[in-house]
Formats: C-alpha cells, structure tokens, sequence
C-alpha cells in the first residue's frame, strides 16, 4: 500500500460523490434521499480540503470553501426538511413516488 | 473606502434594509396586508427608480465583488421585475397570511441574485446562487394547503440540493485544477485540459439547470405548475434573468479561452432545449405549465443570442431579458388576475375570455405575440437581434433551426389566442375585478412589450453600458 | 365631313395618308353604343336601344363605304397598286426594343373590304332584330353586345400589329360568347357558349404560340414590318427563321401553322369544328352576323393577312392550310344532308362555305396570275357573307314564326312567308353555284384556282360543290315545300318591315356582287388582277350544282318515305354523319375522361392529400413526438436527476473524446 | 413626397379607430383613412412621374432616411421606385375596396377594422422598406393580423385555415430571416440597407445559401408549389375583405420580395437556381390549374386560380429578361386587383345565398344583374381576356420568357400557355353555373348590391381597366425598375 | 507502513463502506446511523490531514445538527422499524450504471491529469488563521461570504418557519 496522498482522497471523495449520487436516484424515501445529498456535499468538501492540502497550501481558499458549503448544506437540509415535513402532512408519506401528481 | 463601499454595494444595501424593515414590522405586528402591501410596492418603486442613480463601476472585497454600468442596469431590470411583481399579484398577497414572510424571502432570494449578478468569485457565486434559490423553494411551498405546492417545492429543493453537488464537484475540480476562485485570475490558468472541460461541463449543467436548458429542466414545469403564481414568476423571469445575466458573464470572461468549447455546447444545448421546450409546450392545458416549457423554449433562444460571445451577444441577451420581463410577467400576470378570481388555469376555460374581458384578453395576447416575436412587439426585435448575433459565427444550420423553432412556438401561443379571441362558449369568465395595482402594472408590461422594440434608443442604451 | 380631308396628300415623295380619325370612328361608333347600353340601357335606353345601336352602326357603314371609296377610288393607288397604308399607330405596350403591341390601323384592300362588309352586314342584323327581338326582356343588352362585337370584329380587321389581332381575336370571341349564351335561362345555351369559348380558346394558344415564334424571329410584332422581313430572302430575320427547326420542321413554317391553328379554330375547320353547330343557340340573327358572315371568316382573314408569309416563306404551311380547308368543306358538307335542325344544316354549311375559302388560299400562289386563289378566296368571302347572312335572316324569319327549328315542324310555308320564300331562293340558289348568282362567279374562281394547282383539291371541291346544292335544296324544299303547312292562327305575317328590308337588301347582293369585278381591287400583290370567265370550264360544277337540286326536288319535294328509305341503305354512313362522326364524343371523351379523371382529379386528389397531407402530417407528426416523448417529464425527481447526471456524463464525454 | 406618410396614415387610422364609441364611426373612420391613403397613393404616383419626367434619374425616389438601430446599422431607410409605386397603388386599391365591402361586418366591428388598416399598415410598409430590416418587420407585421381575421370573421373550418397560413407564413418569414442574416454577414461591412447591397458584391458561395432560402421564404407567401397549401384553405375561410387582403396585398408581398430581394441582391444566385424556380412555376401554374377545375367553391375555385396566376409571376421572376419581370410586376398589380373584386363579388354573393358552392346555385343574373356582371368582368380577366388587366400581364410574361432562345425555357413558356386554355375551362364553368341557366328556387327574393359594394367593385373594376386598357402607363412606371434589376443581374 | 497510513485506509474504509450501507439499508433508522459513521469517518479524515478546525465544524453541523435533525424528522413521519420501500430492480441498475460510468469518468480524467502544484509558502490552517482570514475586508477577507450566509440563514429560518409552523385553523 502506497503512502496515501491526493489521489487516495480524490479516489474516495469522487467514490463517496458517486454513492450519494446513487443513493439520491433510488431512494424512494425523501429523508434518506436527503441523506444522499449531504454525502455529495461531504465528498465535494473533502475534494476541497484535499486539494487545499496537497496542492494550494498558500492559501486557505479551498477551506473557506469547505466551511460555507457545511454551512449551506445545513441551510438546505433545514429548508428540506420544513418542505418534507409539510408535503407529509398533506400526503401521509413522504415516499417520493407518491409525489408525482405533477407531470408531463 | 466606505463611501464607496456605501456607493458600490448600494443596491444590495438597499434590499438588505427592505428586509429587515419588514421582518420588524412582522414582529411589531402592526400592519394590515393592505397598508403593507403598499408600503413595499412604494419601497420597490423607490429602489427601481433609486436604481437610476450613483452608479459607480467598482471592485470591493479583493474582487469578491464587482459592479459596473451593466451589472447596475441588470439589476435594475430585476428590480424593476420585482416592484411588477409586487403589483401584479396585489390580489394574491392580501390573502396571505404570511405576506411579509414572503416578500422577506424573495427580497432574499433577490439580494441573492444581486450578488449572483456582482459574484466576483466562485466562493460568492456559489453562496448567492443558494441565497437565490433556497428562499425560492419555501416560497413554492406557499400555498401551504395544497398538496401541489408541497411537492412543487419539495422537488425543486431536491433538484437544486443535487445540482449544487455537481456544481460544487466541478468547482472544486477548476479549483484543484487552477488553485484559484477568482473570476479575475481564472482566464489566464484556464488551459483546456480534459479535467478543465470536465469541470466547465459540470459548471454548465448547474447554470443549465437554474436556466431550464435540455435536459436538466425537467423540474421547471412541475415546480411552476404547483408553486404559487408569484413564486412561478418569480423564477421564470427573475431567477432565469440573473442567471442568465451571470452565465453570460462567466462563460464570456471566465471561460473565455475555451470558448469554442462551450460554444457549441451553447449551440447543441440551445437546439435541444428550443425542440423540447417547444415540443412540450404544444401539448399543455395548464396555463403555467404551459408558461414554463414556452420560457425553456425562450432560454433556448437566448443562448443563440449568448453562443455569438461578443458585445453584440451581450447587448441583446440583455435586451431580451427586459423584454422578456415585461411580456412574461404580463402573460402571467393575467393568468394571475383569472386564477384568483375564478379559480381556473386551464386554457381550455379561457375560451371566449375577448367578449367578457377585453383588456385582458389584448394584454394577453400583447404578451404571447411578443413571447412568439411577432412585430410590432418588442419580441420581434428581441428575438430578430438574439438571432443575428447568434448568426454572426456563421452557422447556417443552427439559426435556420432556431428559426424554424419560430414556427413551432408561433403555435401554441396562437392555441391559446383562439382560444381567447375565437372559440365559442356558452360559459366564458364572468367580467373580473382586477386590482388596480395590477392593472396599472399590466398596463406598464403592454406599454413595455410595444415601446422597448420600436423605441431604438434603448437598445442603444444598453449597448453604450457594454 | 366638313373640315376633315379624307386623306393627307403629304410632300412630293412622301405617301399619301388617308384620314384616320373618321376610320378610327367605324369601330369606335358601335363601342360607344356597347358603353352607353351596357352600363345604362337597361336603365335609360329600355325601348330605344335598338334604334341607337342601329344609328349608331348606320354612321359606321357609311363611314366604311366612304373609306371604300376613298381607298379603292381616290388614294389607295400609286403606280397601279394598291397600298398597304398605316395612317394611325399608337404604341400600347412596349415590350422590348422594337417589340411592341400596337393599336393601328392598316388600310388595304382586304381591311376595307372587310370593314364594308362586316359594316354592312352588322347594319343588317341591326335591322333586322329591331323586329325579331322585340319585346324580349333583355333588349339593351343585346344590342350592347352587338356593339361590342361590331368594335371587336371592326378592330381585328384594321389591325395593323399581329397582336392586336390576337387582341380583338379574343374580344370577338367573347362577344361570341356572350351572344351565344344569350338565352342564358336555357343550359343547352348556356353550354353551347362555353363550348365556343373554350374551343376556340385552345386554338387560341396556338395562335399565340405562333405569334411569339413569328415574333421571335422577325423582332417586330408589326405586320408590314414582319411580313416584309419574313418574305425577303436576304434579311437575317428570315435567314435564322429558316434556319431554326425543330422537329423537322423550319421555326418559321412552325410559326405559320400554329398560327393557322388559331385561325381554324375560329374559323370552324376540322377539327377545331365542334362548336360551331352548338353556337346556333344565339338568337338567329347573331348567328347570321357571327356564325356565318364575319366572325367565323376571321380565320380565313388572318391567313390572308399573312399570306405573303405562307405563299413565299413556308409552302407547307400553306399546303396544310389548302387540305385542312378541302377536308372541312367535304366533312361538312356530308354532315350538312343528314342534320334535320335548320340551322345547323346552315352551320355546316357555313363549315364547308370557310373550307372553300381556306383551301383557295391553299392552293394560291403569291404574285400575278398565280394569285387567284387568293382573290377567289377573298371573293367568295365577300359573296358569302351576303348569301348566308341572308340564308340566317330568312331562316330566323321561319323560326320566328314557327318557333321551331326542325325541319319536321315545317313544310309548305311560300304561301304565308312569301318574301322570305323568295329571298331564300336566291341565296340557296347563290350557295348552289347557279349561275348568274353571286356564289357561282366566287366559286368559279376557286375552282379555277384549285384546278390549276392541285387536282385532288379540285375534286374534293367538285363533290363538295354538288353536295351543297343538295344539302341547301333540301332545306329550301323542306322547309317550303314538302307537306302542308299546319299554322297556328296567332302568327302574324312576316315580322314586318324592320325583318324584311334586310332579307330584300341582302338578296339583292346575292343576286348581283357576283358582277363586281373583285380581282381589280383584291389580289395577292395589290396589282390588279383579271380573271377571265371560262365557259366550258364551268360546266361541270354547275351541272353537278343542278343534279344535286333535281336530286333534293325529287326527294323533298313532296311529303315522302323516299329520304328514309336512303337514309336506311346508306345505314352506317348516314348514321355515322348524322352524329357528326362522332366528333362530339370524341372530344368529350377527351376532355371528360381524359383531362378532368386523368389529370384534374389526380392533380386536386394529389394537392389534397399529397401537398396538404404533409403539410398537415408535419403539423400532425410534431404533434405525435410531442406525445410519445411526454413519458421524460414523468413527475419523478429521481428519474430527473438520472436524465440530470447522463446529460452531465454525455456532454462530457461529448466534448472531452469527440469534439476537442 | 414624405414616404413616412403612407405609413403614418394607416397608423393614425388604426389609433383613431380604437378610439371611436361605435361601430358606425369606426367604418366611416376607416373608409375616411382608406380614401386619404387612396389619394396620398395617387399624389405619389404623380409626383414620381413628374420627377421622372423632370429627369431624375436615381434609382430610387424620396428617399428618406432615419437612424434606427445604429449599433446594427438598421436605418429606417424608405425609398420608391416605379416597381414600389405600382404595388402601392394596388394596396390602395384594395384596401379601399374591402373597406367598403365589410359595411356589413357586425362583429367586433372595431377590431375587425382596426386589423383590417393594421395589414394595411404591413403591406405598404413593405413596399416602401428601402432596408430589408424594416421590410422583415412590415412583412411579419402583416401575418397576425390575417390569423385574426381568418379565425375570428372567418367561416367553414377557419381555425384550422388560420393555424395553417399563419404557421407557414411564418415559415416563409423564417425562411427569409435566415437569408437576410445571411446576406448580412456576407461581407465585411454589415449593412441590411438595400441599396448598399446592391452596390456590394455578395459573394457566390453565399448568394447559393441565400437564395433558396429568400425564394422559397418569400415564395411561400406567393404560392410557390409546393408550399402553397395554406392559400385555398386560408382564403376560403376568411372573411371577405380578408380574402380580399390576403390575395390581393399579401401574397404580393412574396413575389415583390423574391424580386426586389432575392433576385436583386443575389444574382448569381438567380441565374443558378432559374431552372428550378421556372420548373417549379410551370408545375405551379399547371397544377393550380388542373386543381381548380376540381373545386366546387367559389372561393376555392378563386384560391386555387390565384395559386395558378402567381406562378405567372414566379415565372416572370425566374426567365430573368426585363420583359418578363415586368410582367411579373403587372401580374402582381393585376391579379391584386382582379382577385380582390373576384373575393368581393364571392362575398357579395355569399351573403345573399349563403352558400359558396357552384353546384347549389342557378341563374343568379336575373336577381343579381350587377354583382353578377362583374363577376363576369373579373371571370373574363381571370381567363387574360383582352382589355383586362389579365391579359397585358400575362402576355407581357410570355413574351418575356420567349425571348430566351433556349429549348427548356420555350417548352416551360408552352406549358405555362396551355394554362389559359384550362383557365377558361374552370372559370366559364364556375361563372355560367352561378350566373346562367334557371334561377334556383329560393333565390327568388335576392337582391342586387348595395351603393357600398357597388362602389367598391366601380374602384377596383376602373383598376383593373385602366392597366388593361391602357397598359402603357403601367409599363413605363415598372419597366425601368426591372431594367435595373436586369442590368444588376447582366445578360 | 506507517501506522498513519493504516488509520487512513482504515478511515477511508469506515467513510465508504458506511456510506455504501447508508444508501442501501432497507432499515431507515440504520440509514441515518450509517451516514453518521460516514460522516465521522470523514472528520477522521479531516483529522488526518491535519485540519483540526474543519473536522470540529464537521462534527459540530453533521453529526450535532443535521444527523439529529435528519433522526428528528424520521421520527416525525415514519415508524423507525419500517422497511423502507424497494426501488424497481431496473431503476437500481440503470442508477448504478449512470453513477457507475459517472465515477469512471471522473477518477479517469483525474488520474491522467497532471496536477500543478504552488510553490507557495504553507499557511497552516490554524483557527487564528482562519478567524482572521474569515472576518477580514481585504486581501483576500472572507466577510463579505459570510454576511451572505448569515442572509442565507436568515432566510431559511423564516422560511422553515413559515412551512413548518403551519397554523391549526387553516388545516381544516
């Protein structure tokens, strides 16, 4: 095993990226689809950090970055999550098949 | 220094303190809808026309912020859009409950676009593109008793939350790749290598998405469709508009050494997204959905005008966005005005809407000629100048496209004027009450769709700010 | 005519130009009369149109007679030969450099000739309805329409421009049309008229066509220029005309024969014939004017007019011009002793009367002598006019008094219509080519003439010659003889002075024009032309001429089963003229199956569901994509964000791999 | 002559109209604002004359220019010449005459005038755009207002009629779109200004692209085979002044385009592609032809016989001699105005028997004397009778194609004179059907036409007559302009 | 190998194998649990990288507000012990598929990169770095960010509230 460096990070942010993405397409359950986002995110901060690291130490931009994207995704998951609790309340479910009222 | 920063940011500081006016008249609970409906449509109207003055071009926050002539003048068009909006759907907000709730959150979302608009780096510009959007999915949850709105919010909440991980994945790919944020820095490491295109591919589909362009706007329909009317206007022409503005800045400065790339990224997705918008739109019944693929439709065409990358292109993406604000916040506007009165959006129950409501029926159809570019409008002169810019790269094929495109959307609006003007029914709309405020901003939108194309100097204006 | 000259004596060395302005006003006179009762008759000029129509045409026939006497007596002459003078020409439409339509007036012996007659006989027919239209509903607008085909039939023949021929060649056959259909109540009438329209109109093209060619090659529409260039070996015009051919055939003698194309259509030639006999459905004395002693000669004239071009340029043209005419003369006359409807009995005869006059040409030569054809021609062209036109009143007066235009219906009518008797007489014994009849001396000639250019011809004419005799006997007899006449009490006479002046005047120049000495003053080259009377030659047409009246006596005389006892053994040919050899049908087939099913229907079947189809199924197959891909909006977030993350991967592959 | 007056005319018309309490007033503002426009178009025919006769020479006369869209260099550039005075005065013509004939129109009166003038507006816009921008804006200007008409006035399936004409309309005008953008960035400086082009030398490989695209664009308009579908359905579902409008102003608007744009701008172009444009013609005159023998509406019988003349004025275009587009000019003016009394007297007729199929009427001349006579007069100009303006048009495209010595061209011209054989045919049968024979029962009761149509048909009918009795005028005003059009074009 | 090394694979393999069952699990309340080791995985990582400040951040927001909010709102609508509804089989395909193709473009354009490094000196991501760096105005101050966050906030707060503070009377 090689000493670990960014490419090992950019191998396991890119994997996680993927699984949430996967995760957000077959989740039927609006909570667990919102679980997905948040691994997307957490993918895209450590590709920040890693880059951050390994290659743009002068500065702390990629950090930054990180820090307001942490703080995004919490705005986000909030906002979600008042949406979600309130289409269950109208719905009964909060299975996103049942939310297809809209269409074509 | 801080008169300048006073000067530069004046605009965000301005809707900063709308804001916050309102979230304390919310918690004085002093007012009644009616008064403070007032109260903002003056303060919007004071900050349209505030908009006018002490325009300065600047850099603030080591280019993080950015503002000239041009970044003014489009804001200005969506303030202008907004102080509409707040007009239009008089009627609307005076059954809201939470009305300053509403208006806080799509100043927010606003102020968000006005930074979207100055975003000097990738930092700001993603910030802002969630200020503009997060606030816009509660405000498509307002209509909290109807199970449409939910799921109108729910889905664009999602879609957007997936969105900004693309983005995010190819920000930090053009970081990793650069080692910088800044706009002004990006243009001379940008190089072309395939990690670069890779990056600009999942930069692009952000704006794509937030722009409704094939095939990343298949939310749009269903999240105008069950928001709100307002919120549905709200994104169509605000949201669309300072994306659109930010797009054309990006690619055009950012991304200017790969710009043959995205050119015919430009130039397939804007086929693409003419085809299938039109293709859509031709088979709606409800008036806003039908709304919607007609303005994917639309985006498709500014991209043609946004592809020719050069003032000419710039000049009339902007042009365009005016129009567009006033024909389609007009369309939606009478939509509005009929939803609210009766209850109904489909277009079928606009059937003989001439014989009991003319003025709508003409301001309607004022704004559908000018969506479809039929002249006198401005829409003719909109869509003939995105066109010839478009055509300056010499590509017969694809305006011949976006021509034929012409057609296609030339009939579906004409489905719902024969609706309006020709079809019989026994039971058409009884004779509405519209808002008087409604009704003078309707009047401002026909005004609007019939001077800005005849009236040269306007065009000329603009080009002088680029 | 005070203070108008009747001709401009220029200087010493110039020609001499007669006066256009009053021969300007022969057919500007009965136009006049058209305007002034087309628009107001009905309502200022109900009763009095006819007297100012007539007043009117009495002014033009003077002026024509007068133009006549001034040309052929007082100026037309210079060195013993007749002129073609140009004294009005007026450019109406410039085409191209030296293309041009205009409205002239040429004055040569056939013009002037042509505009007495047709003066004359117009004037004629005039009279002669102030009586038998009378009372009818639409009496204005007759004469209107009699005015309008006077001007057009007057304007064709002082054409000085080939297209203005071609102009007033339409105009005469509206006014045809117009005429024909003037029962307009009546759908056999009704047909008819489209029929002569339409008919005449294909040969028209021809016409037209012709006149381009004709055009092209000489660079001049004028017809003194064109027939000068077209005639003289030298000129260039001539030289590429010539030179030019096109399915073995010159460009100039293509030129020539469709030109005679539009002149066999309205002058009834086979098988351009079809709609004369349908015309007889106008009131008579239109088809006396029209059908019988003008319009239907316009061919012949116009043939005439270019025959320096025909004669000298492209014999074979000519040649055609000469078999078509024999064949015609022939056919007609055989279809004449079968047809039992009076009139058409004399539009048959008509037929085979222009046939004569168009195979006269044929066999003409340019020059001298051999030029008699052509003054025959224009003789029996003149002889004619007279003896039909009165053949048509006298039998317009039988039908006006019989109201009935079969033979059967009549019989034994000398005793009640006694001058109308006698007029027929004379003209079918002028027809017959009984001497010292106008028709004998006229036909002498073209025997004369087509005896000493082409037997065949001669012997076509020779039989043709006998069959008329028989033919127009057996309608004298039948109508006049034959059985009893079984008259209702409420007919009165003869139709009174205004019907039988005419039918006197006309009889009296069937009788005698034979005398004039017509090769004085027509002939191909304008020098004066004798032409000597050959007594043994005319034996043998006059005695066929008497056979065929014995023949027609014996058989018609009397009330018997003679004729159809003939008719029976003779069953296949009578049969088959008696339908006019089927020509009719032949043509309705073509029209009806061939053009309407086999080209109208395919070509509206084709725009509609060909053209219009895919029209519709673009409109149609947009709408149907726009269906089948609604499943991509299928309300799903999740499937949006798969169509989301392929879009992303594709563009990227795209431009990565492929595009870069 | 200040040109922007022919535009502001109808403009101040239309603004007034919408003004006005009742219908009443809005027909008399109408017919007052069509008899000025009617007026102004003679005062610039006699000055255009009396200019010319003084010796101006320019191209194009009272010129008059205003900066527009600078920053496209769009001016607001107008100019006439004599092509560009004889379509103004058609458009004169017929605007008057549907103008009266719409006396009786009670539905929405206003807006059904105000529509009426707004097209008017369009046509003469067009025809005196000296920059093709503006005459893309006139030529789009005129299409809505015809859908409205149609499927607001209209009868029979009048939606379907108005979806179709104005979809494919606007196909033509994309079509032209695309060329102009063509044309523009054609060469190093982009001008849309006409007589700027003119002057350039568009290159080849561009004249290639464009010209198809602005021919069959424009040709739409005109009824070019095959693209002329939308024209019997449009105009027999609308109303008749629409009708009248459509046929007569509107599908001029093409052939004026394909000649002074098309075929001007892109010579080399036009010579390439002469053999497809006369093909395509020919099928078109034939084919009409063949076509309207088949109808059994009168306003079918009408459409489908314009389809046929108007390929009498491709034809024109496409023989590029000056003689035949002429012709094709005469045509234009021609066919304007006898189409335009033909619709008229159709909408007369419809009115009374409220039927527009030949076979259910008889006899109609003895109710109807007047309107039926000038059916006759424009059935007989229809078919080129001499004296008619039919006639001096279409001999002057004959002539004008024959002078090609070439066999294709003669057989194409042969063709296209077959043409007035079957002309006949269906005009004599559609016109001695409803005129001649016994009058139908329930007929008996009809009346004749009313001082407003009566006047109307007098305005055309004296049209008519003046260019076919007297052509020469006609000739000498558009004879020049198409020999610089031929001169651009060289032999 | 060091003994740093084998923490990271070791962390590296807690983040993705957590992340894997996070996403699969039929069981919804061992969902949230799994992606609370994922996230915490990750902090480890941060840990490991030497970037105390942001692992601190991350175990603060994640795992002390967003896990608990996501645990809350399961709560809310679901019965913990349900099974969680199956995806159609050609969905899960397709999706592994799209993410699958999506990952191997992505690592392949990546690892045939040649990566650039600065030559910079290094600023150690201290938390008095980055306090200042946060607050500041000029070269290269992240204050005007964060103002637009604390917007951001601000307005989901409203907006959350607005949604999800429904009032009883309009539920009927």
């Amino acid at each position: 095993m090689m000493e670990p460096g960014l490419y090992h990070m950019l191998f396991i942010s890119a994997t996680l990226f993927f699984i949430g993405v996967y995760g957000f397409f077959t989740r039927r359950n609006l909570v667990t689809m919102l679980m997905s986002v948040e691994l997307v995110l957490n993918s895209v901060n450590l590709n920040f950090i890693a880059f951050n690291k390994y290659l743009w130490y002068d500065k702390m931009d990629g950090l930054f970055f990180t820090i307001f994207v942490i703080a995004i995704a919490a705005a986000e998951a909030a906002v979600a999550i008042a949406i979600i609790i309130n289409l269950y309340r109208s719905h009964n479910s909060i299975d996103v098949e049942n939310a297809e009222e809209l269409k074509y | 220094m801080p008169n300048e920063f006073f000067i530069l940011m004046k605009p965000e500081l301005v809707l900063t303190g709308i804001i916050f006016l309102l979230l304390f008249i919310k918690l004085g609970k002093g007012l009644k809808n009616d008064t403070l409906l007032l109260l903002i449509q003056v303060l919007l109207l004071l900050n349209f026309i505030g908009g006018f003055f002490f325009n300065k071009e600047g850099v603030l926050f080591d280019g993080m912020y950015q503002t000239s002539a041009l970044i003014a003048l489009q804001k200005n068009i969506l303030s202008l859009a907004v102080y509409l909006i707040s007009l239009l759907f008089a009627d609307w907000f005076k059954k809201q409950e939470h009305m300053p709730e509403f208006f806080v959150l799509m100043l927010s979302a606003m102020l968000g676009m006005f930074f979207l608009i100055s975003s000097g780096n990738l930092l700001m510009f993603f910030l802002a593109l969630e200020l503009a959007t997060i606030p816009v999915a509660a405000m498509a949850n307002f209509d909290l008793d109807k199970k449409r709105s939910s799921e109108a919010a729910m889905k664009m909440i999602l879609s957007s939350a997936f969105s900004s991980g693309i983005l995010l994945f190819g920000i930090s790919l053009v970081y990793g790749s650069t080692g910088s944020i800044s706009f002004a820095e990006l243009p001379g490491l940008l190089n072309g290598s395939p990690l670069q295109i890779l990056a600009l591919v999942f930069l692009f589909s952000a704006f794509a998405f937030k722009l409704s362009i094939v095939p990343f706007h298949l939310w749009t329909a269903d999240v105008y469709e069950g928001s709100p009317m307002a919120t549905t206007a709200f994104l169509s022409v605000i949201s669309k508009g300072a994306v659109a503005f930010i797009f054309m800045a990006t690619l055009y400065k950012v991304f200017q050494p790969m710009h043959e790339v995205w050119y015919n990224m430009v130039m397939i997705l804007s086929i693409a997204t003419m085809v299938i918008g039109n293709l859509f739109a031709l088979r709606q019944q409800n008036i806003k959905r039908f709304l919607a693929f007609s303005s994917i439709a639309q985006v498709g065409f500014i991209l043609v005008g946004l592809s020719s990358n050069s003032i000419e292109g710039t000049t009339s993406v902007v042009y365009f966005i005016l129009i567009y604000v006033f024909s389609n916040l007009a369309a939606f506007g009478v939509a509005a005005a009929i939803a609210s009165n009766t209850g109904k959006e489909n277009i079928d129950d606009y059937k003989g809407l001439y014989r009991t409501n003319p003025f709508l029926s003409w301001v309607l159809a004022l704004a559908l000629f000018s969506l479809a570019g039929i002249p006198p409008t401005a829409g003719f002169f909109g869509k003939l100048f995105l066109l010839t810019a478009g055509a300056s790269k010499g590509s017969f094929l694809f305006i011949t496209i976006a021509a034929l495109n012409m057609i296609i959307s030339l009939y579906y609006y004409l489905r719902v004027i024969r609706a309006v003007f020709m079809d019989q029914n026994d039971e058409p709309i009884e004779k509405i009450r519209i808002e008087p405020s409604a009704k003078f901003a309707l009047m401002i939108c026909g005004a609007g769709i019939i001077l800005v194309g005849l009236l040269s100097w306007i065009y000329d204006y603009i080009q002088n700010l680029v | 005519m005070p203070g108008l000259p009747l001709f401009w004596r220029g200087n010493e060395g110039e020609a001499i130009m007669p006066n256009a302005t009053y021969i300007a006003l022969i057919p500007l006179l009965p136009l006049a009369g058209f305007l002034m009762l087309g628009i107001f008759g009905r309502k200022y000029f109900k009763n009095t149109s006819g007297v100012i129509g007539t007043t009117l045409l009495l002014i033009s026939t003077v002026l024509a007679l007068y133009t006549a006497y001034g040309y052929f007596f007082e100026y037309g002459k210079i060195d013993g030969v007749y002129q073609k003078l140009i004294p009005l020409k007026y450019t109406w439409l410039q085409f191209s450099e030296g293309v041009s339509i205009d409205m002239g007036i040429i004055i040569d012996p056939i013009s002037v000739m042509m505009l007495v007659v047709v003066t004359f006989i117009s004037l004629m027919v005039h009279i002669y309805s102030l009586g038998y239209m009378k009372g009818d509903e639409r009496f204005p607008t007759y004469y209107a329409f009699l005015g309008l085909f006077t001007f057009s039939m007057l304007g064709l023949v002082i054409s000085s421009n080939i297209f203005q021929i071609y102009i007033f060649w339409e105009l005469v056959g509206v006014s045809s049309f117009l005429l024909i259909g003037y029962y307009y109540d009546k759908p056999s009438a009704v047909a008819a008229c489209k029929k002569a329209f339409i008919v005449t109109r294909f040969a028209d093209v021809g016409f037209l066509i012709g006149i381009l060619v004709l055009s092209f090659y000489a660079g001049t529409l004028d017809f003194n220029t064109l027939i000068e260039r077209l005639t003289s070996a030298e000129s260039t015009e001539f030289k590429t005309a010539v030179a030019a051919s096109f399915m073995g055939m010159s460009a100039l003698t293509w030129g020539l024969v469709l030109v005679f194309i539009g002149g066999a259509g309205k002058s009834a030639m086979f098988p351009l014939h079809i709609w004369l006999p349908d015309a007889m459905e106008g009131p008579t004395p239109v088809s006396a004017l029209i059908h019988a002693a003008t319009m239907v000669v316009a061919g012949v004239f116009l043939v005439a007019r270019l025959f320096p071009v025909f004669a000298i340029s492209s014999p074979d043209a000519l040649s055609l011009v000469g078999y078509v005419g024999a064949f015609s003369a022939l056919i007609a006359a055989v279809i004449a002793c079968t047809q039992t409807d009076i009139k058409r009995v004399l539009a048959y005869s008509t037929m085979s009367q222009i046939g004569y006059m168009m195979f006269a040409l044929g066999v003409s030569k340019y020059g001298g002598e051999d030029g008699l054809g052509y003054t025959a021609s224009m003789f029996h062209l003149f002889t004619h006019a007279m003896f039909k036109a009165l053949l048509f009143l006298g039998a317009g007066a039988v039908i006006h008094y019989i109201h009935s235009n079969e033979m059967k219906d009549m019989g034994g009518l000398r005793k009640y219509l006694p001058i109308t008797h006698i007029t027929f007489l004379i003209a079918c014994l002028a027809i017959a080519g009984v001497p010292p009849f106008a028709g004998f001396f006229s036909k002498e000639e073209i025997l004369l003439a087509a005896y000493q250019s082409n037997q065949s011809i001669y012997w076509v004419a020779l039989i043709t010659s006998g069959l008329t005799a028989f033919y127009m006997f057996r309608l004298y007899f039948s109508i006049f003889w034959n059985r009893e006449a079984h008259v209702h009490g409420e007919h009165k006479g003869e139709g009174g002075f205004a019907m039988m002046m005419p039918l006197v005047l006309l009889a009296i120049g069937a009788a005698a024009a034979g005398f004039i000495p017509f090769g004085h003053f027509v002939s191909t080259d304008g020098a004066r032309l004798e032409t000597e009377f050959h007594l043994m030659f005319s034996i043998a047409p006059v005695a066929l001429g008497l056979a065929g009246i014995f023949i027609a006596m014996w058989l018609y005389k009397k009330a018997s089963d003679k004729p159809d006892k003939i008719a029976s053994s003779l069953n296949g040919l009578y049969k088959a003229a008696y339908h006019k050899f089927y020509m009719d049908e032949i043509y309705m087939f073509i029209t009806q199956k061939i053009i309407f099913n086999l080209i109208g229907r395919p070509a509206a079947w084709f725009d509609k569901n060909v053209v219009d189809g895919l029209v519709n199924a673009t409109g149609n197959g947009t709408k149907d994509i726009s269906e089948t891909i609604k499943g991509l909006q299928s309300g799903k977030v999740q499937q949006y964000a798969i169509y989301f993350l392929v879009g992303v991967i594709g563009l990227a592959l795209l431009f990565i791999y492929w595009w870069n | 002559m200040n040109l922007s007056l022919l535009i502001l005319l109808p403009l101040l018309t239309a603004i007034v109209i919408l003004l006005m309490r009742n219908a009443a007033q809005v027909k008399w503002v109408a017919l007052a604002g069509a008899a000025v426009q009617f007026v102004a178009a003679f005062v610039l025919l006699f000055q255009f004359n009396h200019q010319r006769a003084l010796g101006d020479k320019a191209q194009m006369l009272f010129e008059t220019q205003y900066n527009w869209f600078p920053s496209w260099n769009i001016s607001f550039h107008l100019g006439v010449d004599g092509i560009s005075v004889a379509m103004i005065l058609l458009t004169a013509f017929v605007v008057i005459a549907g103008v009266l004939v719409s006396w009786n129109v009670t539905k929405m009166t206003k807006e059904f005038y105000f529509l009426l003038i707004l097209l008017s507006l369009g046509a003469y816009g067009f025809f005196i755009s000296l920059d093709l921008f503006i005459l893309f804006f006139f030529l789009e200007i005129a299409v809505i207002p015809k859908y409205l008409l149609i499927g607001i006035w209209g009868s029979g399936k009048k939606e379907y009629s108005a979806n179709k004409l104005a979809l494919m309309l606007m196909g033509g005008s994309a079509l032209v779109l695309v060329g102009l953008l063509g044309i523009y960035f054609s060469g190093t400086e982009h001008s849309f200004d006409l007589m700027r082009l003119s002057q350039l030398n568009i290159p080849v490989s561009v004249q290639m692209i464009c010209f198809p695209l602005l021919f069959v664009g424009f040709g739409v308009f005109t009824a070019l085979f095959p693209f002329h579908t939308w024209v019997p359905d449009g105009h027999s579902s609308a109303p008749t002044a629409g009708s009248m409008f459509l046929a007569g102003i509107s599908m001029k608007l093409g052939g004026y385009g394909c000649l002074r744009v098309a075929t001007y701008l892109l010579p080399e172009g036009a010579k390439e592609y002469a053999t497809i444009v006369i093909v395509l013609s020919v099928i078109a005159i034939l084919y009409g032809a063949f076509a309207t023998m088949m109808q059994k509406d009168l306003k079918y019988i009408n459409a489908y016989s314009s389809v046929s003349h108007c390929g009498f004025v491709l034809l024109g275009i496409g023989m590029l001699t000056k003689t035949s587009m002429t012709g094709a000019v005469m045509q234009m003016v021609s066919h304007g105005l006898m189409t335009a009394l033909f619709f008229a007297v159709i909408g007369m007729i419809y009115e009374r028997t409220h039927t527009r199929q030949v076979n259910e009427m008889s006899g109609l001349l003895k109710r109807m004397p007047f309107i039926i006579s000038v059916l006759f007069i424009v059935g007989l100009c229809s078919l080129g009778l001499p004296g008619l303006s039919g006639f001096v048009a279409e001999m002057t495209v004959f002539v004008g194609s024959w002078e090609h010595p070439d066999t294709f061209r003669r057989v194409a011209t042969i063709l296209a004179t077959l043409s007035i054989v079957v002309t006949a045919v269906y005009i004599l049968r559609a016109v001695t059907k409803t005129s001649m024979g016994p009058l139908t029962t329930g007929f008996e009761k009809l009346t004749d036409a009313t001082w407003n149509e009566k006047l109307a048909a007098v305005i055309l009918l004296a049209g008519i007559l003046a260019i076919g009795l007297a052509p020469f005028w006609l000739n000498d005003l558009v004879g020049p302009g198409a020999e610089i059009i031929m001169n651009k074009i060289g032999k | 190998m060091s003994g740093s090394t084998i923490i990271f694979y070791l962390l590296a393999a807690l983040t993705l194998v957590s992340a894997v069952l996070a996403v699969t699990t039929r069981m919804i309340f061992r969902a949230a649990i799994y992606l609370l080791f994922s996230l915490i995985g990750i902090a480890g990582i941060y840990f490991w990288l030497q970037y105390e400040f942001i692992a601190a951040v991350q175990i603060v927001v994640y795992v002390g507000g967003i896990v608990v909010l996501i645990i809350f709102s399961i709560f809310l609508t679901q019965q913990a012990g349900d099974e969680l509804p199956k995806q159609k089989m050609g969905r899960q395909l397709f999706s592994a598929l799209a993410a699958f193709c999506g990952l191997a473009l992505v690592l392949l354009q990546i690892a045939q990169h040649a990566f650039v490094e600065t030559g910079g000196e290094v600023v150690a991501p201290t938390v008095a770095n980055i306090g200042n760096q946060m607050l500041g105005v000029n070269d290269g101050g992240y204050a005007l960010p964060f103002e637009v966050v604390s917007i951001l906030l601000l307005a989901a707060l409203v907006g959350c509230i607005v949604i999800a503070l429904k009032s009883k009377p309009e539920q009927t």
